[in-house]
């Protein structure tokens, strides 16, 4: 039931946000007419293209036009490519979506794993070295992470080959292959904080009263980590999975420009330099639908950990 | 034992890390050892020496200068948006969270529908509003900032108005601005300290990659995000030129982070 | 309703409260929750005495000390005060006190916001006020962080005395602190009624420092009083099952 | 069966080290109470877990010696140690609310030391659990069984505590500060439920209090510490009657008397 309301509320945002985007862009100054035949153009022309591409209308009715168009998956038509903008997204979509799933993959192995770790050894000199290091890493800005990585493995190592991206419909094996680098480029940041967060947790929940419970029952430390810790200390990392995730997403569009990949990033940004709103509305339009829906994921498995929240 | 010792060794180090970035931004601001953008074609690519100790760019620029110059631009930014963001999401954060009501539900709704934004996308929302430039880039950030303070703020506020003390205070006779401004905002002081430098961290990188992607800073303001992007193509011949403008970016979010674990 | 008191003189009066909060909701679509708090209450107090309020946790009776001193909304009813400035003191000493700020500053500031007095008189009579309750005047420049959590209380008995009032009301004002710690407060409190003539409603859930300390005892459960007498009348003779269920827990009877 | 000599606990982890307990004896025989009253700070219930074995935090230096049945709780090996945890020895806690696992069951809470110290399989257990929460006198043990804590009052929880505790029918429970949290007619009852089964199964108890009148009706014998030291123990009645050292007397001075004549 709860899960129900939260899918509408979900969908609503969605609207909300698409509503905010297409008010944005169509009261900002700039003429879509003359960005697209330029300033040389005469009266006539820009007045037919306006006519043509219905920006004569009213707002509210070029507003419920587009939603109309949107809910049957029609964008529009992109201003500088000239084809549907629906065409232009729908294959670099899957790009920017198996790029962050597989950096969220990444993250969560990197924070656990060392967390667990360091949870353990909390007064080790590794223990303290990763504690050092995560730090650092924390503040390298992905894309920045992006051209070292090039740097040492690509250019140095020759792991990959920089710029040779190819395409998942060519080669889905090597496409995955070369998305791993940009994957950890973005997932590094995002995997030191997870680890602060699941590492507080963890040294947190062994000074709660249910541990000493547990203890006081003959629990072997082992025990009361796994069977009692863990899953405590998991709570406020779920919630953290959902932004990470968001922000994956955007980093994607990022560090595709430091990887040469084309997808989503490289469209949004010739668009946003063109002006073409219809193409940069489509694309916001689709990362909020995947934020909001993986904010959805999150909510649900948040109710399968923690009782409470049921 | 020495715990305390550790502490403090944290937050220098946080300091002097910190310093070593912002002072030479302040100072590029009114000097640079050389104009950085005199353009000379015989030092183009030129690698260290005691005139050029970061060697020269592909257009021949002291990289040294630009790099000066170029975290100016980024501090004053991160500087902007975070006092920008920091007073406007304030003043937002503690109307709604002392007087609550109808207006705090709307505004909290849709600062959730903002937050669950990334924030990059957001800016990058903003800046093909705006349009690209230093001070848009400052404007747009500074705006998508704001909920996120506000929301903070927000959550201090509410809970210190239900502390004892300001009931005990309320009985005083206190008038509301009294209670918000003298009983409640000091005591969340720390939280909003916190706030700030981690919103300084987050403007700082958000810039770097706005001015990566070419929307951000544009030429001829230089910045630490521009300078990497056309450092890419020279990655193999010269990797300094990439690494240099980086680190600078790292250090300066790494001691700010520092100081704020300090704060916490 | 006992009529011991009706001689005296009113110094507040309850008439037909209800209190009532609405659960915060969870998302934009959850209906408002309404829980009922204060179930028709009424009762009046006289000049110089001790009221008990017991009951055990979730009865209410803490909003009602909050509604009486117009500290959360009420529902429906009437809240009459025939003196001014009532005052509170708070269970938790450990947050009824502000932590940026000195004792001086905290003890100061109703005189700041309501009186005309001048820097001079206001520090004389903190300092007259931490005297009654037993500290001396170097405790002004201190914050509540660097007090002991008795010490805290009689500061927050100081500042509810600064603006002379003359109806108390001590929401559990001892049951965070050590049981010597309590006998001393009690005692404190006890000496500043007579002292001052002051009307205190003492809530609490301890029978016992009821009895040591108050006149009159009123017992409350679901947000509505079930007996009002004076002690004596009350623990020798309770009326409902659930005051003797109180009295027999507390080993009194 | 328990016998305590010479405890003294310290702690390491500021500069300079603190003591918190200081020659501490005890001695408690099976089937017997004993109440361990102090106020806050005065080292009762650091000498309670040092006795349940649960001090285990590295800064803590102990000395003395805790001998349980023949076992040397401060220094004999961890296994050693959990084997008696939860099987002759349990223990509860004075908060009910965050004592329990907020994520987990209240049956798999409940069986949790059968699963540890016994063979049973599952079924087994679960009848055992089912069996214990009727002993504390809950009503509807199977639908308790399935709970999770934060559906239960504190007082149900306290008695789930109280189930898990005498699960293995311990020879000792350590009862630190069972009923502080409680409402009076809630504590009343986990009090006659204790009484209830001191009797019944003949577990001995330290119960430790801040509350004399509380120990009073449920200890043959008490012990009083101020500040790390014990000040006075012997019979409570004998204590009540002729407290020996200041502190006591002041302590129980400080209980409001309640005389209707």
């Amino acid at each position: 039931m709860k899960i129900l309301k939260k899918i509408v509320s979900s969908i609503l945002v969605v609207l909300v946000v698409s509503t905010l985007v297409f008010v944005a862009f169509s009261v900002i100054p700039g003429d879509p007419a003359v960005a697209k035949l330029g300033t040389m153009a005469t009266p006539e022309q820009l007045e037919n293209l306006r006519q043509a591409m219905g920006l004569t209308d009213p707002l509210p009715v070029r507003y419920v036009h587009w939603v109309l168009g949107v809910l049957q998956g029609d964008f529009g038509t992109s201003y500088s490519y000239g084809i549907p903008v629906t065409d232009l997204i729908a294959d670099k979509l899957p790009v920017t979506v198996t790029m962050a799933i597989i950096s969220m993959f990444i993250m969560i192995v990197l924070a656990v794993v060392l967390a667990i770790y360091s949870a353990y050894h909390e007064h080790s000199l590794l223990g303290r070295a990763i504690g050092v290091i995560n730090q650092v890493i924390m503040s390298i800005p992905p894309f920045f992470g992006g051209i070292i990585i090039t740097l040492i493995f690509g250019l140095t190592f020759k792991l990959f080959s920089p710029g040779g991206y190819i395409s998942y419909d060519i080669n889905l094996g090597k496409f995955i292959g070369y998305m791993i680098w940009p994957a950890i480029a973005i997932a590094l940041p995002k995997a030191s904080m997870a680890y602060s967060l699941l590492l507080s947790g963890l040294i947190g929940e062994k000074k709660k009263d249910y541990v000493r419970t547990a203890y006081s029952r003959g629990n072997s430390s082992k025990a009361v980590f796994y069977r009692h810790i863990l899953k405590n200390a998991c709570i406020p990392v779920i919630t953290f999975l959902g932004m990470a995730f968001a922000d994956m997403i955007a980093g994607t569009l990022v560090i595709e420009q430091v990887f040469g990949i084309p997808g989503l990033g490289m469209i949004l940004l010739t668009s946003i330099q063109n002006r073409d709103y219809p193409v940069v509305e489509a694309i916001i339009v689709c990362i909020a639908v995947l934020v909001i829906f993986s904010n959805l994921l999150v909510d649900i498995l948040y109710k399968v950990v923690d009782p409470r929240t049921r | 034992m020495n715990l305390r010792i550790k502490k403090n060794a944290n937050s220098i180090m946080g300091i002097v890390l910190t310093a070593i970035v912002v002072i030479p931004a302040i100072i590029g601001i009114f000097w640079t050892p050389y104009d950085p953008e005199t353009i000379n074609g015989s030092l183009k690519l030129a690698g260290a020496s005691w005139a050029h100790p970061f060697g020269c760019d592909n257009f021949g620029r002291d990289i040294l200068s630009r790099i000066m110059l170029g975290s100016s631009t980024t501090f004053l930014i991160g500087m902007g948006t975070v006092i920008g963001g920091a007073v406007v999401g304030t003043l937002v954060g503690a109307l709604t969270g002392f007087y609550g009501g109808v207006i705090d539900e709307v505004l909290m709704r849709f600062n959730d529908v903002m937050l669950s934004f990334p924030s990059l996308l957001l800016a990058l929302t903003f800046v093909a509003i705006f349009g690209p430039g230093k001070y848009r880039v400052m404007w747009a950030l500074a705006i998508a900032f704001v909920p996120s303070f506000a929301r903070i703020i927000r959550a201090e506020f509410k809970r210190v108005k239900n502390m004892d003390y300001v009931k005990a205070a309320r009985l005083s006779g206190a008038s509301d601005f009294r209670i918000m401004y003298v009983h409640i905002l000091p005591n969340t002081v720390k939280v909003l300290i916190n706030a700030v430098l981690i919103g300084f961290n987050n403007a700082v990188l958000a810039e770097a990659g706005l001015s990566f992607l070419g929307i951000g800073v544009q030429p001829p303001d230089a910045s630490l995000g521009r300078m990497l992007s056309d450092s890419q193509t020279y990655l193999f011949t010269k990797p300094s030129y990439a690494i240099i403008p980086g680190m600078a970016i790292i250090v300066m979010v790494l001691g700010v982070s520092m100081i704020g674990k300090e704060v916490e | 309703m006992s009529d011991v008191c009706n001689n005296q003189t009113r110094i507040l009066e309850v008439k037909d409260l209800f209190v009532s909060f609405t659960e915060e909701k969870s998302s934009l679509f959850d209906k408002k929750k309404k829980i009922d708090v204060l179930n028709g209450i009424s009762f009046d107090m006289y000049e110089g005495e001790i009221v008990g309020l017991v009951g055990e946790s979730g009865c209410g009776k803490s909003t009602l000390a909050k509604s009486i001193l117009g500290l959360n909304k009420i529902t429906k009813g009437d809240i009459i005060h025939y003196s001014q400035y009532p005052q509170m003191i708070f269970q938790d000493p450990y947050n009824s006190l502000n932590p940026s700020k000195t004792i001086e500053f905290i003890l100061e500031e109703s005189l700041k916001n309501l009186t005309k007095l001048n820097v001079e008189e206001r520090r004389q009579k903190a300092k007259k006020r931490l005297e009654q309750v037993g500290l001396d005047d170097h405790y002004l420049i201190h914050k509540p962080g660097e007090l002991s959590g008795g010490q805290r209380q009689r500061v927050c008995i100081a500042n509810a005395l600064m603006l002379d009032p003359k109806l108390l009301i001590a929401d559990e004002p001892v049951s965070a602190l050590d049981v010597t710690i309590q006998a001393q407060i009690i005692k404190l409190l006890a000496g500043l009624q007579k002292e001052l003539g002051l009307s205190i409603l003492f809530i609490s859930h301890d029978l016992r420092v009821v009895y040591e300390l108050c006149d009159r005892v009123m017992i409350m459960k679901d947000g509505k009083i079930i007996e009002d007498g004076t002690v004596d009348e009350v623990y020798r003779n309770p009326q409902t099952d659930y005051t003797k269920q109180l009295l027999l827990s507390a080993g009194i009877m | 069966m328990l016998h305590v000599e010479d405890l003294n606990i310290e702690f390491h982890d500021h500069i300079i080290p603190e003591t918190v307990v200081y020659d501490f004896d005890l001695d408690i025989e099976s089937g017997e109470i004993v109440g361990l009253v102090g106020e806050s700070g005065s080292g009762k219930s650091m000498s309670a877990l040092a006795i349940a074995g649960l001090l285990n935090r590295h800064d803590a230096r102990k000395k003395g010696s805790i001998v349980f049945e023949g076992i040397d709780i401060l220094n004999c090996p961890r296994e050693i140690l959990r084997s008696v945890q939860g099987d002759k020895i349990s223990m509860i806690f004075q908060e009910p609310m965050t004592s329990l696992n907020p994520v987990k069951k209240i049956g798999w809470q409940v069986e949790e030391a059968l699963r540890i110290h016994t063979d049973m399989n599952k079924e087994e257990r679960k009848q055992k659990a089912l069996e214990m929460l009727k002993e504390v006198e809950l009503d509807d043990p199977e639908r308790i069984y399935r709970s999770y804590p934060h559906q239960l009052s504190g007082g149900m929880r306290q008695r789930v505590m109280i189930a898990a505790a005498m699960i293995n029918s311990p020879k000792l429970l350590i009862a630190d500060e069972p009923t502080t949290a409680l409402d009076v007619t809630v504590q009343a009852q986990i009090v006659s439920l204790l009484k209830r089964i001191n009797k019944e199964k003949g577990t001995a108890i330290l119960f430790i209090s801040h509350d004399l009148s509380l120990v009073r009706q449920l200890c043959k014998r008490v012990i009083v510490m101020k500040s790390g030291y014990i000040v006075d123990s012997g019979e409570t009645e004998e204590i009540f009657s002729n407290p020996k050292h200041e502190y006591t007397k002041n302590l129980i001075s400080s209980i409001p008397q309640v005389k209707l004549d």
